[in-house]
């Protein structure tokens, strides 16, 4: 009697019935740097396409949604899709050279092949926020997935009520986006933008951003909350004052969203790094209600 | 080869790099040479211009120094300044240049004098009164621990620098490691060790031949020094034996002081410097050369 | 004719450590024939006291680089004797098994790396790589298999962690050793070809008699512990060899010196060779006489040679050894220590020649005092001399500068000195 | 289920006949200071080799589904674009001969994450999938609270369940194959009295837990206890070394390097097995570590495995087997801590 047990394939074999379930896991599209945009000292725009026509056409995402960005013997990482879902064919991401991949990525040129797996993680409420006010805020890189959404709005732009952005950098030289500020305004969008620290040529306020903030939550009075949907992002210190602030404010907290960061490494639960509890953030995650927020301990 | 490699489009930057070598047993040096499997690679990736124990040839135009062994002496410190001047990267090579190595072993007595008479007599001989890291003196770019390092390590280290890519070491301690490779803990079998505040990146060298850490990376980031103490203690190991393997290297120099400083403390005023006091007749009397 | 030379070579290469030659040679009269050690101490023995006896072999190790596993042993070999351990049968064919490696590894890293480059006129072994590659890669094909069998026995080929007073932490896996045997006997062909490649290489006609000293053994070419025997016929005990080393203090040097029956003597491969040659294993001595090695060689160069055929020695004692170990049980890797005051002397040839640590100890086991001596130091004086001899001659030779100039260095690069190691 | 019953000497012989398959097994590794057995997993070659009587191996069996490090692709790196080789990293089935119900039940808490939830994890399912599990009954240790945890006994996630009823086994039969295995050896269906036998030795088994570990309402009171001044003292004494993460059987998290060969040619992604206890576990771009100190990141450990898993998936992530507490030089355990937690007697 053959006593050999057999050797079972999980191609094969129900777990991973479809190729598609490992290929999000662990399957990366090639995908090649189109353009890339300078956009601040330490900030470019890589526009990437995957080369594979046949996923490049079936790769379609959500404002709010990441990728995992890989650069093979360097690293990978997550990464906001900045540009606009309706635009197929390509993605945006724009990222600050801060380390180890983002490095190397700075140094590559247009036509570089690079891997992305995703799209991953939840969305930005756009559809939901159909008929509504709605008050974006972005600190620093923070403006980066908001733009996806923002890109939405402006694209759908009657679907939604009053649109305010309110954007804080540290440094004028900070700001990311700037060529397209002109067009955001012209689709009615209420577009305040503050600066920390000004340079000799900014005229326009300086301060933290909840500066303008509780300018505009003042002046919105009580038909403000009611009927207004909030998403902020920035860094983990915006977040307690700003949704501090705009609860008061009365906005509801399952209306108001947050992105948040963490440390990723497979994008699909099960790596840890970006838990909060066993929340994860890729899942359950980036975007997040506050209401969710509000439950996780050392969310924010 | 002279085309230029590149790796994803992003050229390979083949630095020229020196070796040097200040008061050191020259064993990190050595390692570099033991990369015998990978040699041929390791050459690929960096142009060596200097290389006192292996080559002939010297320059002064080079990128990146790395420098093994701690400062000992005056002549040492002219040279390292010198170094530092030319090099656009200087590395430290193994613990004596990052922590003062075993050289700082000397130093805890306080006493460069009877140090002297102890090994030569009356012979004049030159040196600084304590053994010090590079760090002392010029700017570290990059660290390299261990004594002696670890080749992998050094590998990898140099395919980063020819890519671009920062060196990162690891944030925790060696027990890490130790546990991936299955190893008894030597606490298990009543042995000092330091893998629990030492820096990882040596794959937990020692303890896989059972032989307990001796710190010789140094102090893991948030290293619980005082708590793996207390744990000795309870272990039936003596204060003394951890000790001797935190002074070491060098690595732990401030957690060290700190111990002395609280031991002396205690003993009041008995010792009249910080740390060890020679002894005041050494036996058999007068020196035997 | 030549009658004026000045030759100053400041941090000679492809040694370990920092030393300076200096010759002067004016109007036929030698002015200056210095070598000259500038290395800085380390006080070595000053570290050590106070410090309880197991830090010794620990600390003393990273008195070399390159012959970190020799002076560990000695280092143990100090402490046993003074707290009266013998070693196991097992333990004491690990050790020398472990030595033989560093000693091979120690070898081909001097024949090729170190000293072939001269005989090619080269400036290191790099420029081999592209012209030689093949050669290159055997020589390092030698030292990795050398290194790897230290690893194993060892546990590191540089600074040994299983190296213990009173045995080692851990044994190896038969497994292992076996696979090292199979390498072992596979690397004699490469040593055949690295004596082909030596045999075409012009090894300098220079004599200079001197007195040689070394372990001295009737039962087996000796590598630990054992007599100390020279070839001006002294002899003495182990726990003597302050009478043998007889040091002091040079104004050139911040390494001591050393003397015998002569104003210098030599240490190393040489030496070894020259007072056990009847102790080599029979390939060995048949490698040494093709070369026209024979006891008792006065010519400091051949020195490369001895190395040469010591490597065909440890290869093959090296088989026998696993062989034996293969073929017996393993014992416990370790016994017990308990320490005593006393005083212990261990002897061990290194690569470099014999390697001396004496510990002192109080009842507790602390160290009181401690003293290595190291076989550079023991060279220094004999190279100084050796210098002198060679400026004489090629003063009324009429060489060119640059000639003396290499076959000064050369000569100092023969001993293969461990400068850093000689001051410590 | 299946019961049959066979005769101690008849084990060897079930050993030969799954031999022809790689065995693990629990094996001697050495000792300890006072000479006591000190066990692991690993290969097996001949049944003299496992040390059935084990108490707690000093390493679970995770490594053989989650190795410390792994290869998870390797590229090969041309001029301009690369091509990425996947490798789960499986050579063939392995037989686990001798796992205690914790250790199985560990496994099966597992899957729960990294092959039941959305997208299960290749590299470990085409592990697990390839596993053939014989459980053997233990004897409660000191440390041991498995009965707390609810995993004293493994209901499912083996194929043979071997319970020593003194001068025989009591199987437990999960699979055909298992079934198969057995019929090449001499069995026997289990009488009244070989019911009765089994029942003794649970019962007696039962006796003998001496720590527990209180989870009434614990996912509460972990909430509510966040800033308790019991995190802050645990966390003093931690060395943030990992230890306790790397000795337990459900441990996780991990970390990915990615590293170029050094012919520039070849790259490959590893993947390390990580510990929350690690400080730079949850440090983010910028820097900003979201856990700098020491009780925060010991208190996530035990946030994430008796609170957040509990969520879930209803049940906790620790399975009680105490490997962490024996292992931890600091001494701290999870019925101490749970129970300072909960403010008794700390
Ligand atoms: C959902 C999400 C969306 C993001 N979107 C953007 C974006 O649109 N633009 C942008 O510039 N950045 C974005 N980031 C941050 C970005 O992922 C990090 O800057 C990037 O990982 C840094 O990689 P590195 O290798 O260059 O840095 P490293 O050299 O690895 O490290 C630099 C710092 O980043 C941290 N870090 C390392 N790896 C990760 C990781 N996988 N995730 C998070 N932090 C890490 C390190 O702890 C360290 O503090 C996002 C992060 C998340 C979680
Ligand atoms: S042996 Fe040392 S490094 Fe290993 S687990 Fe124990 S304490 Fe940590
Ligand atoms: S285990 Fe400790 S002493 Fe040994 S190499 Fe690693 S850090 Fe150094
Ligand atoms: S947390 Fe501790 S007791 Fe619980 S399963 Fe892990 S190692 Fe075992």
């Amino acid at each position: 009697m053959d006593n050999r047990l057999p050797l079972v394939d999980i191609m094969e074999e129900g777990t991973h019935r479809r190729h598609d379930d490992i290929g999000s896991f662990e399957y990366t599209y090639k995908a090649e740097i189109m353009n890339i945009y300078p956009m601040t000292a330490s900030e470019k725009l890589y526009q990437i396409q995957i080369i594979e026509p046949d996923r490049r056409n079936r790769f379609s995402f959500q404002p709010g949604q990441f990728v995992m960005l890989e650069i093979p013997g360097v690293g990978e990482a997550p990464f906001s899709i900045s540009s606009s879902p309706i635009r197929h064919g390509f993605v945006e991401l724009c990222i600050r050279n801060v380390g180890n991949l983002t490095g190397f990525l700075a140094r590559m040129q247009r036509g570089a092949q690079i891997g992305i797996r995703g799209p991953f993680g939840t969305q930005f409420p756009v559809g939901e926020m159909e008929g509504s006010d709605v008050l974006l805020v972005a600190g620093g890189l923070g403006i980066v997935p908001l733009r996806s959404a923002i890109l939405t709005v402006l694209e759908n732009r009657s679907r939604y009520g009053s649109v305010d952005i309110v954007y804080g950098a540290k440094t004028p030289s900070e700001l990311l986006f700037t060529y397209q500020y002109e067009m955001w305004r012209k689709f009615d969008i209420n577009l305040s933008i503050i600066v920390e620290t000004p340079d000799d040529e900014w005229k326009g306020p300086t301060g933290f951003l909840t500066r303008i903030l509780e300018d505009r939550v003042a002046q919105a009075g009580a038909n403000f909350a009611a009927n207004t949907y909030a998403i902020v992002c920035g860094p983990p210190v915006m977040f307690k004052h700003v949704c501090g602030m705009l609860t008061k404010a009365g906005i509801p907290m399952q209306k108001m969203f947050v992105s948040l960061e963490r440390r990723m490494h497979c994008g699909r639960g099960k790596c840890c790094r970006c838990n909060i509890g066993s929340t994860y953030t890729c899942l359950k995650g980036p975007v997040f209600d506050y209401w969710s927020i509000m439950n996780l301990k050392e969310a924010i | 080869m002279t085309q230029e490699r590149t790796y994803l489009g992003v050229p390979l930057h083949k630095p020229k790099v020196a070796f040097f070598e200040l008061s050191s047993c020259e064993g990190c040096q050595l390692q570099i040479v033991n990369n015998e499997a990978t040699l041929l690679d390791f050459l690929s990736l960096v142009e060596i211009v200097n290389f006192r124990e292996a080559m002939t040839e010297r320059s002064n135009d080079y990128e990146i120094a790395f420098v093994e062994g701690s400062v000992t002496r005056a002549d040492e410190i002219t040279r390292l300044t010198e170094i530092r001047r030319n090099a656009a990267v200087l590395v430290a090579l193994g613990s004596c240049a990052c922590f003062g190595g075993v050289n700082q072993l000397k130093n805890r007595f306080h006493d460069i004098a009877w140090v002297k008479k102890e090994v030569y007599g009356k012979h004049p001989v030159e040196t600084e009164a304590e053994a010090k890291p590079l760090e002392a003196f010029v700017r570290v770019d990059l660290k390299i621990f261990g004594c002696p390092i670890k080749k992998e390590e050094v590998e990898k280290i140099v395919t980063n620098v020819a890519l671009g890519r920062p060196v990162q070491h690891p944030k925790f301690p060696v027990c890490m490691e130790c546990k991936a490779n299955e190893n008894i803990c030597l606490f298990d079998l009543g042995e000092p060790c330091l893998g629990p505040v030492t820096r990882a990146g040596c794959d937990s060298w020692c303890p896989n031949s059972r032989m307990g850490c001796w710190g010789c990376r140094g102090p893991a980031d948030d290293a619980n020094v005082e708590q793996l103490r207390n744990i000795a203690k309870k272990h039936g190991i003596s204060a003394e034996a951890m000790l001797d393997r935190l002074e070491c290297f060098g690595g732990f120099a401030s957690h060290v002081d700190e111990i002395r400083g609280k031991a002396k403390a205690k003993k009041t005023a008995s010792a009249a410097k910080g740390g060890v006091n020679p002894p005041s007749s050494p036996l058999g009397k007068g020196r035997r050369r | 004719m030549k009658v004026s030379c000045n030759v100053n070579v400041h941090h000679l290469t492809r040694v370990e450590g920092h030393g300076n030659i200096q010759i002067r040679i004016r109007n036929g009269k030698v002015e200056t024939a210095q070598w000259e050690v500038v290395e800085t101490p380390r006080f070595f023995e000053a570290m050590l006291v106070g410090k309880n006896w197991d830090n010794a072999p620990w600390i003393c190790g990273r008195i070399c680089g390159i012959c970190s596993i020799g002076h560990t042993l000695a280092s143990i070999r100090g402490i046993e004797n003074a707290f009266g351990i013998v070693p196991s049968e097992q333990t004491r064919k690990l050790r020398i098994l472990l030595k033989h490696m560093e000693t091979l590894q120690s070898h081909v890293l001097h024949l090729y790396f170190l000293a072939a480059p001269d005989f090619l006129n080269l400036g290191s072994v790099i420029p081999l790589v592209e012209a030689n590659p093949g050669v290159v890669k055997m020589a390092a094909g030698l030292k990795l298999l050398a290194n790897d069998a230290c690893d194993v026995i060892g546990g590191r080929r540089l600074h040994p962690t299983r190296t213990v007073v009173g045995g080692f932490t851990m044994l190896p896996e038969k497994g292992q050793l076996e696979a090292i045997k199979k390498r072992l006997e596979a690397a004699m062909a490469d040593l055949v070809k690295t004596a082909d490649i030596f045999r075409t290489f012009k090894i300098p006609a220079f004599v200079r008699e001197t007195e040689f000293v070394s372990l001295g053994s009737a039962k087996e070419y000796p590598f630990i512990g054992g007599d100390l025997v020279s070839t001006d016929g002294v002899r003495k005990p182990e726990h003597e060899y302050r009478k043998m080393t007889n040091e002091y203090c040079v104004e050139q040097s911040t390494s001591k010196w050393s003397r015998l029956s002569r104003k210098s003597f030599a240490v190393g491969a040489l030496a070894r060779l020259n007072n056990n040659f009847a102790m080599l294993h029979p390939e060995a001595r048949k490698l040494s006489e093709s070369f026209g090695l024979e006891p008792v060689n006065h010519n400091p160069y051949m020195n490369n040679i001895a190395q040469l055929v010591e490597c065909v020695h440890v290869t093959l004692d090296s088989i026998a050894i696993i062989d034996e170990l293969l073929g017996s049980k393993w014992d416990e890797p370790r016994q017990p220590v308990t320490p005593k005051s006393g005083v212990g002397v261990g002897a061990v040839e290194v690569p470099r020649g014999i390697l001396y640590h004496c510990y002192e100890f109080d009842a507790k086991g602390k160290i009181v005092k401690s003293d290595c001596i190291i076989p550079t130091s023991q060279n220094h004086a004999n190279i100084q001399h050796d210098i002198e001899e060679l400026a004489r001659v090629s003063g009324d030779s009429g060489k060119k500068d640059e000639e003396i100039e290499l076959l000064a260095s050369m000569l100092v690069r023969a001993y293969d000195p461990c400068i850093s190691c000689s001051v410590h | 289920m299946i019961f049959k019953v066979f005769g101690k000497k008849e084990l060897p012989r079930l050993f030969d006949v799954i031999a022809v398959n790689r065995v693990v097994g629990p094996v001697q590794k050495g000792t300890d200071k006072n000479g006591s057995p000190l066990h692991t997993f690993g290969e097996v070659r001949d049944f003299a080799e496992l040390s059935l009587d084990y108490k707690t191996t000093i390493l679970s069996a995770k490594r053989f589904v989650l190795p410390f490090h792994e290869t998870l692709c390797t590229f090969r790196v041309t001029e301009n674009g690369w091509e990425k080789d996947v490798d789960f990293n499986v050579r063939g089935p392995t037989v686990f001969f001798g796992l205690h119900a914790c250790d199985i039940n560990a496994f099966n808490r597992l899957d729960k994450v990294l092959m039941e939830s959305v997208y299960p994890t290749p590299y470990y399912a085409s592990k697990r999938k390839n596993m053939f599990i014989i459980g053997t009954n233990c004897e409660p240790q000191p440390y041991c609270f498995c009965r707390s945890m609810g995993t004293d006994t493994a209901l499912h996630g083996f194929d043979l369940f071997l319970t020593d009823i003194g001068d025989r086994y009591f199987a437990e039969v999960q699979s055909a194959t298992a079934y198969n295995f057995l019929l090449q050896i001499k069995t026997a269906d289990p009488k009244e009295k070989d019911h009765q036998r089994y029942m003794d030795v649970v019962a007696e088994k039962n006796k003998k837990f001496t720590a527990h570990v209180d989870n009434t309402d614990l996912t509460k009171i972990l909430d509510m206890e966040f800033q308790s001044q019991a995190w802050k003292e645990w966390g003093d004494k931690c060395l943030s070394c990992g230890t306790c993460a790397n000795v337990c059987p459900t441990c996780y998290c991990y970390g990915v390097e990615e590293t170029v060969d050094m012919n520039a040619t070849g790259a490959r992604k590893i993947k390390s097995l990580h510990s929350c206890n690690l400080i730079d576990f949850a440090e983010v771009a910028g820097g900003h570590n979201f856990r700098p100190e020491r009780h925060s990141r010991l208190k996530y450990r035990y946030y994430h495995k008796h609170r957040g898993f509990v969520e879930a998936f209803e049940e906790s992530l620790c399975v009680g087997c105490g490997r962490c507490g024996e292992a931890c030089l600091a001494d701290i355990t999870v019925p101490e801590v749970i129970a300072s937690v909960r403010g008794e007697g700390h």
